[in-house]
């Protein structure tokens, strides 16, 4: 199954530490490894803190890794690059942010901060070409061409939102990462730009790196999800098979958690609470194994060969 | 809750009307730039307004003033020295000091023969007060314009680069201020003004030297929360180069406190000049200042109180509008202001 | 059982300097011992001026009550002295906010700011509120309550934050517990933990709760009666069955369709397209009828009264008068309100 | 913590250093000689002079010695007047420079906290704009100006109190008003608008929420939080406060520090002038550790991150 | 539990008497042979006794010395015989300590800044530059009552001259016991004087009557309290507050006290004037010169601008200063010098103007950053550029130490100086004329006048010498060297109480010795 999808992103040993003075380091990644095939949405999910917001971030170079690479299309993003290779990084992988209010730049007006890319990479021949850009983005994300002239301010939540995936795609990007795009946004806005992600990426063929703690959206959008938790992934897997066959306990705790807009079910819900001490590695380190096909989990052997067991 | 109000609604206005809703965005807010806005709300604020309105009609005064009586404030006379202000009009409103009578209420002019009036009166050479406060002004101003002026393009570079940059080169530059701030102001004032010739720009460059710290630390620590901001992280994920984040996404968003710190530079730097000038290290004669006019007129104040108040009053005021201007535009910049 | 709280056509206003902003217009709900109210509309659609209004927490100026009543045991808190109000806040009627990160003052010990509130409504002296402080946190789930009675927020996790907050409303027993949306800024797990103990403790004393959010699987999962607000009115208001298998508002039906649901797959959500009205100038008519896809001609000139549906399911829709053509849900809807009802006969 | 005292003492001696040195050398700039009536001294006699007092050596040489002394301690002596300890006469000048600052800064604080938290608690009101009008005019009143009104007015016309020199408590309460002036402004303004800020915080709603009334509010929850940025602004105001203010010392003829600088450098002092530079940069230095400290103490978030290992 | 300076300056109650004084800067040392301005001065002669002192109306009175010395014909030797005194350690007095004290100046080691004064005694400045021992120097104790002094030349004036400070005795005991510190703080000094000094700090000290003093029963004051205030209106405002019998009062002032019961001036025998070097083209020209001097309002200056009782000065020898043994003031013989008119001076440029081949001109102003100096300068640059066509005058203020450096390195064009004299003789303002003279730095050069000057130094008549002397300034005038502007007076209140409170032409301060309060 995996041999059919080519890999877009390989992500091997991936860490990021952060040095916060003082001899401490946090360990925000620790040792990642997965791949995001082509044209497919990769979610992440995890408890606040895990680490997805740095690992998105570390894919696209905004941090250095700690060591580990990350490979686009076979070629190493990080390590040394000149600065025409780098920026072909740049076009090809782009970002979504979390907060629609911090993610544009109050002083600039829409069709600058659409257009941004295009004048970096000096994509538009000319004022009218870069304006025609701007104005064909504007509408691919559902605004008009007047409103290239306008501020930030000016715009509500969930048009913000899509004035900066307007930028992302400004460069044709083949990769966008978004970094909980959504969860900032009112409920009835966020079907709104969920159905634009999903849009463009019949249009274009794009891929995401789908990053979200409400677990319903990314199960909807995502076709593969990891499961992040302390820095590590604890378990990736299809997205209907991560639901239907959880077998990380974390995992279990966190669809148990999520609440449904259905009263019935939550009456009569049990929450399972995760308690990492129940696994009980010893001196053993945990590794990602496959325990069906396509359904990674990390976990010692003896944890391998229970949950081999659970679903046979 | 309330009851079913009226039964009698025609059938047709329960028609199904297809309005169109989501083929066009529509926008609440009204089309303001960024700057629009803020001049929306500074005007807004009576505090800012009522200083800027003093502030230009202080400017204007410096500008136009001394033309307005015909006098040069060179131009001495030793037999017209002293005299209190005197404005026609005003004159006869007995509770404004403008009647040309000195504190014991002897009328100077009729004594001296004096038939012209001098509306802030004159100094001891005879001078004409109106036209050498209104020429102090312009010195003040231009000395703390020149010095502000300095400091932010110093002080922006400086902590913006510090900032910037981050980790060891902030750390260098960080000490390096601390080290300048922590020499005697006055020395290097004395030096400065020693090394060249005292004048308007000796005096702004003097107050500079240790001025733009503070600036910097400003922008520095703006620039430190701003470079973590989304927006500019998205920008280098464009591929965005250093010098392009730091003048298209940095400078104009530190703006907003650059303007302030610089509205309160003005009036510091007014009054450092006016301390310079009390201890003497003021401008050259016959220049004058706001500050070497109050610090002339202090040593007045039992005799001749009017050398005094009039340039005190000149400066207290502009002081006064820059303070209240610069607080009404740290509130109109304020992106939380926002509505 | 007798009405605890009784709130009669409450207005709410702002004035700042674009003009007016008509924040609450016109609510009115009720609310008993013991029960769970849970009021949800997106964000801005006056929700917690509502809430802060019951707490007379308005902040005035700029805001005032322009009219209406909050009887609370029969008294109305609106016609209240400050010090009067300030004898039930805290003790009658307690409040635990949105972000357990900014709601707890970071210079003061977590025990201090628990002691508080029963130094000043119970007279206890400090050894006593204490031992009472110690048994709140014990309480409330947080492990170790001597030590960390001692300690600043900041050496708490978010978490362990809200729990501090909910001891902290609870502390004198009070009689209705407003939560404004005290688990958005918690990820899942600790929102299943917090909704957890908020449920237990309501068990435990009685008290009635409005529990204000934006997350209808929130809703789902503690509320007994659910007030659906938007642009500062309650569109609907009915038992939590009522709302969830038979919405009649449709922007009830646009906040269900809108979901999308672990269980099943549409290729498209239903979004509800535009973005909600300015309060500054709230439009005429039903200010849904904008977003509604198919509003009636009514909608745009006269504003749709309280319909009633059932006893306790009553909706401010012109849908619902005798001349309005019949209208159902959207399929996606119907779709899930059926799935919904199957999953509640599997699961009891 | 102890290892952050000693990490924070060791930048405070490079500075020093630095700053020392840098002085040092701009204060050789200075042109004219240290000598008093210079202007009838003999060619000869000056080098004679210079001699006797080792300022013929090379500048290098002459900073070399004066650091060695320094080293041990020894501020030398003054030029101006004649074989006197700098230390002694930074000493001498130091109280009542130090006794006029503190109480102004105490008197400056407090009152301008109270004005602050008074305009802050009636925001919108005449009161706050009363407070508010004080302040500004506060500020903009240049210091000489006031002095020699308070020194007229007050002491001379209507001899309520002293109006000069420094011989018993009643003396100091002109000078004390006159300097703290400006400080009651300042600490108003900045303690009024972190109040209104801190007081639309979620923390104090929470306060509120528990039934606790406003002024129990202010004081035990908004103020600790609205001093922090207030503390920022005291560090340097104390530093300029304790180190003497020249204008009011002149005008009210207070024997205190600030005069003796001015002086010194006037009269090319070398020995004075580098012994005041050091004290106060060191003053300077200690203020700001202290005011890093006392954040740790109003705000238990920094003292956790201070005192980590 | 902080100390307020002296509390003692209420006390004139209880029958004492207690004056109090203002003095405008802190004594640097009260070690007389480091003594270097009239800061120091003013204790020291209150509270030291040298040969001799001045009393009233300038007059020479006995101190240490009895009676006249008996004088070589040559006029090089000078022998005192010393009076029956004490020092206030019970110590006598003898000729011995002065013999010490002088030698102890001219020693280099002591670097003192004002041995020159000491110069015309023999060997004196030889020692100070260490060429000989300061054993060689002309001073000696013939024994305990006896001091002889042997001179380089005559001076006519030496009586006058010793009673400058660096003359006073002192105490060797004192001195050798505290070594640098002697002098540095009350406790280490022992007196001779009318007054002992019982406390000292920065800015205030107390002398109080000294009981071993000889002539004790003159002195009438118990106490004598004086205030360092640097600002004016303090000291007028503490006049007025009745916590200080005396003030000195700037222009500003006077116009508020002219009419006042207590107000009075003195004048001062300083002298300020226009310093034009005639390095610079412009000033080269005499004509130039004599233009300058015409052009600018003296009168104005004095009476107008400073109001303080200075007068315009039309001579460069100050009055009421040198007087003859009849009490003939040495302006008697030149009368008004410097005279013109704006018209005469109108004229002149024209013609300098034309002997220059220039018609515009630009000269550099130097001066100190001083009140009274700002304004005058302002002033003066006015008028010139009112009056003299085709000249900007740019002012150059800096602050006085820079001043005295670009002066003495003759870099300026045109300077204002004032100038006060060391020693009660027409001498210390004539000789700084003469080529090579330290002060000479205006590049003057007349061999007619040096020759005048050195006639009058090497002669003991004083006749010939006056006379030489006024020949001297009156080339000043023709030539307009320079060019005077006023003779300093200073105005003060002092409260009526005080009676008999003498102030002095040299040094400018007061005796208290024979104070007395009514
Ligand atoms: N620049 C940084 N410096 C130091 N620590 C950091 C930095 N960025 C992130 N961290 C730490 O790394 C860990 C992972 O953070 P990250 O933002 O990736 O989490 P997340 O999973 O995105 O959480 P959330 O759901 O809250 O966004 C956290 O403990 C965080 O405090
Ligand atoms: N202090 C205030 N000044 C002016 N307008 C205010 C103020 N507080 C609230 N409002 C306005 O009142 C309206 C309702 O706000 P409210 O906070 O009740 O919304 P909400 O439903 O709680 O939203 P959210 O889900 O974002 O918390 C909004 O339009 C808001 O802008
Ligand atoms: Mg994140
Ligand atoms: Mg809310």
């Amino acid at each position: 199954m995996a041999a059919k999808k080519e890999k877009l992103i390989e992500i091997k040993n991936l860490k990021q530490y952060f040095d916060v003075g003082r001899g401490e380091v946090v360990k925000a990644i620790d040792d990642v490894t997965f791949d995001i095939y082509k044209g497919e949405t990769f979610g992440l999910v995890g408890e606040s803190g895990s680490g997805k917001s740095t690992t998105g971030r570390t894919i696209i170079r905004l941090y250095d890794a700690t060591s580990g690479e990350v490979r686009f299309e076979g070629d190493n993003v990080h390590g040394k690059k000149s600065k025409a290779e780098l920026k072909k990084f740049n076009r090809k992988m782009q970002m979504i942010f979390q907060d629609p209010y911090a993610c544009l730049n109050p002083r600039m007006t829409v069709a600058d901060i659409i257009a941004e890319g295009i004048d970096i990479h000096g994509l538009a021949k000319n004022g009218k070409e870069r304006m025609e850009k701007v104005y064909e983005l504007l509408e691919t994300v559902g605004l008009n061409r007047e409103h290239a002239n306008r501020y930030p301010h000016e715009f509500s939540g969930g048009q913000r939102q899509r004035i900066g995936i307007a930028r992302a795609l400004a460069v044709d990007p083949e990769f966008i990462i978004a970094d909980e795009p959504i969860s900032a946004l009112d409920v009835s806005i966020q079907a709104q730009v969920v159905n634009l992600l999903k849009k463009l990426q019949q249009e274009k063929g794009l891929t995401y790196l789908f990053i979200a703690h409400d677990l319903s959206m990314v199960k909807y959008i995502s076709d593969r999800i990891g499961v992040m938790y302390r820095g590590r992934i604890v378990e990736l897997a299809s997205s209907e098979d991560l639901y239907e066959r959880p077998m990380h306990p974390y995992t279990k705790s966190l669809l148990s958690a999520i609440p449904l807009p259905d009263p019935a079910y939550e009456r009569n819900r049990k929450r399972i609470v995760y308690d990492a001490s129940e696994h009980n590695y010893g001196t053993e380190e945990p590794v990602l194994r496959e325990i069906r096909p396509d359904h990674w989990v990390l976990c010692s052997e003896a944890e391998y060969k229970t949950y081999k067991g659970m679903y046979e | 809750m309330k009851q079913i109000a009226n039964k009698e609604l025609s059938k047709d206005l329960f028609e199904v009307v297809n309005n169109g809703v989501g083929q066009n965005e529509v926008i609440a807010r009204p089309s303001l730039t960024y700057w629009q806005d803020v001049k929306r709300r500074l005007f807004k604020n009576k505090g800012a307004t009522v200083g800027l309105i003093i502030v230009i009609i202080l400017a204007l005064l410096a500008i136009f003033g001394p033309y307005m009586t015909g006098h040069n404030s060179a131009d001495q006379d030793l037999s017209r020295a002293k005299v209190p202000p005197k404005i026609p009009v005003l004159e006869n409103v007995s509770f404004l000091p403008f009647n040309g009578l000195d504190k014991d209420g002897k009328d100077v002019y009729a004594a001296k023969g004096i038939t012209e009036y001098f509306w802030f009166g004159t100094d001891d050479l005879g001078r004409d007060l109106w036209t050498r406060t209104w020429e102090g002004t312009r010195v003040s101003l231009a000395i703390a314009l020149l010095a502000a002026a300095v400091d932010m393009f110093i002080g922006v570079a400086y902590g913006g680069i510090s900032g910037f940059y981050g980790g060891r080169t902030d750390t260098i530059m960080q000490r390096i201020a601390e080290v300048l701030a922590g020499i005697p102001f006055l020395i290097v004032v004395i030096l400065f003004i020693l090394v060249f010739e005292p004048g308007i720009l000796t005096i702004a460059l003097a107050m500079v030297i240790t001025g733009w710290i503070s600036m910097s630390r400003i922008v520095r620590g703006q620039v430190l929360k701003l470079k973590s901001q989304e927006y500019v992280l998205a920008s280098r994920t464009l591929g965005a180069s250093n010098t392009r984040l730091i003048t298209k996404h940095l400078v104009p968003n530190v703006l907003g406190p650059i303007i302030i710190m610089t509205m309160f530079t003005i009036p510091s730097a007014i009054f450092t000049e006016a301390f310079l000038s009390y201890i003497g290290l003021g401008l050259k004669a016959p220049l004058a200042s706001l500050g070497t006019l109050v610090s002339d007129g202090q040593k007045a104040l039992q005799t001749n109180p009017y050398m005094l108040f009039i340039p005190a009053t000149v400066i207290s005021l502009l002081i006064l509008s820059f303070n209240l201007l610069a607080d009404g535009l740290r509130d109109a910049l304020d992106p939380k202001m926002r509505k | 059982m007798s009405k605890l709280l009784e709130v009669k056509d409450l207005c709410v206003s702002f004035d700042t300097h674009a003009g007016e902003v008509q924040a609450v217009r016109g609510v009115s709900f009720d609310l008993k011992k013991g029960e769970t109210l849970a009021i949800v509309g997106e964000s801005g659609s006056g929700k917690s001026v509502t809430s802060k209004a019951l707490m007379g927490l308005i902040p005035n100026p700029p805001g005032r009550i322009k009219q209406g009543e909050i009887l609370f045991e029969g008294k109305d808190l609106t016609k209240m002295t400050e010090k009067a109000l300030q004898g039930v806040r805290g003790k009658d009627i307690a409040m635990i906010f949105q972000d357990p990160m900014t709601s707890l003052n970071p210079t003061m010990t977590i025990g201090n700011q628990i002691m508080e509130g029963l130094i000043k409504h119970q007279n206890m002296p400090r050894s006593e509120a204490r031992a009472k402080a110690v048994e709140l946190l014990d309480l409330v789930g947080i492990i170790n309550p001597e030590v960390r009675l001692k300690q600043y927020p900041h050496q708490f996790s978010g978490g362990m934050r809200q729990r501090v907050v909910i001891a902290m409303a609870l502390a004198c027993n009070p009689k209705l517990l407003i939560a404004d949306e005290p688990t958005t800024a918690l990820d899942v797990t600790i929102q299943a933990q917090i909704l957890e103990l908020m449920k237990d403790i309501q068990k435990k004393t009685d008290a009635a709760i409005i529990f204000i959010t934006h997350d209808l699987g929130v809703v789902a999962n503690v509320a007994d009666r659910v007030a659906v607000m938007y642009a500062g009115k309650i569109v609907e208001i009915g038992t939590t069955d009522d709302i969830f298998y038979n919405p009649k508002h449709p922007y009830t039906w646009g906040l269900l369709a809108s979901m999308p649901s672990l269980e099943s797959e549409e290729a498209e959500l239903i979004a509800i397209p535009g973005s909600p009205p300015d309060l500054l100038k709230p439009p005429q008519g039903d200010a849904f009828a904008a977003r509604n896809p198919r509003a009636l001609k009514i909608d745009f000139e006269m504003e749709p009264p309280m319909f009633k549906v059932s006893d306790t399911h009553y909706a401010a829709t012109w849908l619902l008068h005798e001349n309005a053509p019949p209208m159902d849900p959207p399929e996606v809807v119907q779709n899930r309100i059926r799935q919904m009802k199957e999953g509640a006969n599997h699961g009891s | 913590m102890g290892r952050y005292v000693l990490q924070r003492l060791g930048y405070m001696v490079i500075t020093l250093f630095l700053i020392a040195t840098l002085t040092f050398f701009l204060m050789k700039l200075l042109p004219g000689s240290p000598f008093a009536n210079q202007e009838k001294l003999t060619p000869e006699q000056k080098q004679i002079l210079m001699a006797e007092y080792g300022l013929d050596k090379s500048l290098p040489e002459q900073y070399l010695k004066y650091m060695g002394n320094l080293v041990q301690g020894d501020l030398g002596v003054s030029f101006m007047y004649d074989n006197r300890e700098v230390t002694d006469m930074i000493s001498e000048r130091m109280g009542p420079s130090a006794h006029l600052g503190l109480q102004a800064l105490v008197v400056g604080t407090v009152l301008g906290l109270l004005l602050g938290i008074v305009s802050a608690l009636r925001h919108n009101t005449w009161l706050d704009y009363g407070a508010t009008i004080f302040s500004t005019i506060g500020i903009s009143v240049p210091s000489f100006v006031f002095g020699a009104l308070l020194s007229y007015y007050i002491g001379v016309k209507a001899g309520w109190l002293p109006v000069a020199l420094w011989k018993g408590p009643e003396y100091t309460i002109l000078p004390t008003i006159a300097l703290s002036v400006s400080v009651i402004s300042q600490v108003a303004r900045f303690t009024r608008s972190e109040l209104l800020e801190v007081m639309s915080s979620d923390y104090i709603l929470t306060a509120k929420a528990k039934g606790i009334s406003k002024p129990v509010i202010v004081v035990k929850h908004a103020l600790r939080n609205a001093l922090i940025p207030v503390v920022t602004i005291l560090g340097p105001i104390a530093v300029g406060l304790l180190t003497g203010s020249l204008v009011i010392e002149k005008i009210f003829a207070v024997p205190g520090i600030g005069d003796q600088f001015v002086t010194a450098i006037t009269t090319n002092d070398y020995t004075v002038i580098m012994g005041l530079t050091i004290f106060f940069s060191f003053l300077l230095i200690f203020v700001i550790f202290l005011v890093d400290l006392l954040y740790g103490i109003i705000d238990p978030r920094i003292r956790l991150a201070g005192g980590k290992k | 539990a902080c100390s307020y300076g002296n509390d003692s300056a209420d006390a004139t109650t209880g029958g004492k008497k207690v004056l109090n004084i203002v003095e405008p800067s802190e004594i640097p040392t009260m070690d007389s042979g480091k003594a270097k301005d009239a800061a120091s001065s003013l204790p020291l002669r209150n509270t030291m006794e040298g040969l001799y002192r001045v009393g009233e109306g300038d007059k020479i009175v006995d101190g240490m010395a009895e009676g006249e010395p008996t004088v070589s014909p040559d006029g090089l030797t000078y022998t005192f015989k010393i009076r029956d005194a004490k020092w206030s350690n019970g110590d006598t007095v003898t000729a011995n300590d002065f013999e010490y004290a002088w030698k102890r100046a001219i020693d280099p080691a002591t670097k003192s800044q004002y041995s020159f004064i000491m110069f015309d005694l023999k060997n004196a400045k030889k020692a100070s530059k260490g060429e000989v021992g300061v054993d060689q120097v002309g001073v000696k104790a013939l024994d305990e009552k006896t001091l002889e002094i042997q001179l380089e030349k005559p001076v006519p004036y030496f009586k006058n001259l010793l009673t400058f400070y660096t003359f006073l005795p002192v105490n060797k005991k004192a001195v050798e016991e505290h070594g640098d510190k002697y002098g540095t703080t009350a406790d280490t000094l022992v007196f001779n004087g009318p007054f002992t000094m019982s406390e000292w700090k920065t800015t205030s000290y107390k002398l109080v009557k000294n009981d071993t003093y000889w002539d004790k029963d003159v002195v009438k004051l118990d106490e004598v309290n004086t205030q360092i205030i640097k600002e004016v209106s303090t000291a007028v405002n503490l006049y007025e507050t009745n916590e200080l019998d005396f003030a000195r009062l700037t222009s500003e002032h006077v116009a508020n006290y002219k009419e006042h019961a207590e107000f009075a001036v003195r004048q001062d025998p300083s002298v300020f004037y226009l310093r034009f070097n005639q390095k610079n083209d412009v000033l080269k020209n005499e004509k130039a010169r004599k233009a300058i001097d015409l052009s600018y309002n003296k009168q104005g200056i004095a009476e107008t601008i400073l109001n303080n009782g200075s007068v315009p000065a039309k001579f460069f020898v100050p009055q009421n200063f040198a007087k003859d043994e009849n009490g003939k003031d040495f302006r008697s013989l030149n009368g008004d010098l410097w005279t013109g008119t704006t018209e005469d001076a109108k004229k002149l440029w024209a013609e300098a103007k034309k002997e220059l081949g220039k018609d515009t001109m630009k000269l550099e102003f130097l001066t100190s950053d001083t009140e009274s100096a700002k304004k005058i300068a302002e002033f003066i640059k006015g008028d010139l550029e009112k009056n003299l066509a085709g000249l900007t005058v740019d002012i150059k203020q800096v602050p006085f130490k820079q001043k005295l450096d670009l002066e003495a390195k003759s870099d300026y064009q045109m300077t204002m100086v004032g100038w006060g004299p060391d020693y009660q003789d027409p001498m210390t303002f004539l000789d700084m004329f003469v080529k090579g003279h330290t002060q000479n730095n205006f590049n003057y050069d007349n061999p007619a006048y040096d020759e005048l000057i050195k006639k009058a130094q090497n002669s003991n008549d004083n006749a010939e010498r006056w006379a030489a002397m006024a020949e001297a300034e009156k080339m000043l005038d023709a030539e307009a060297v320079i060019s005077p502007i006023y003779q300093r007076s200073t105005a003060y209140i002092l409260k009526d109480k005080v009676k008999n409170l003498y102030m002095h032409a040299v040094g400018g301060e007061f005796s208290y010795k024979w104070v007395d309060l009514k």
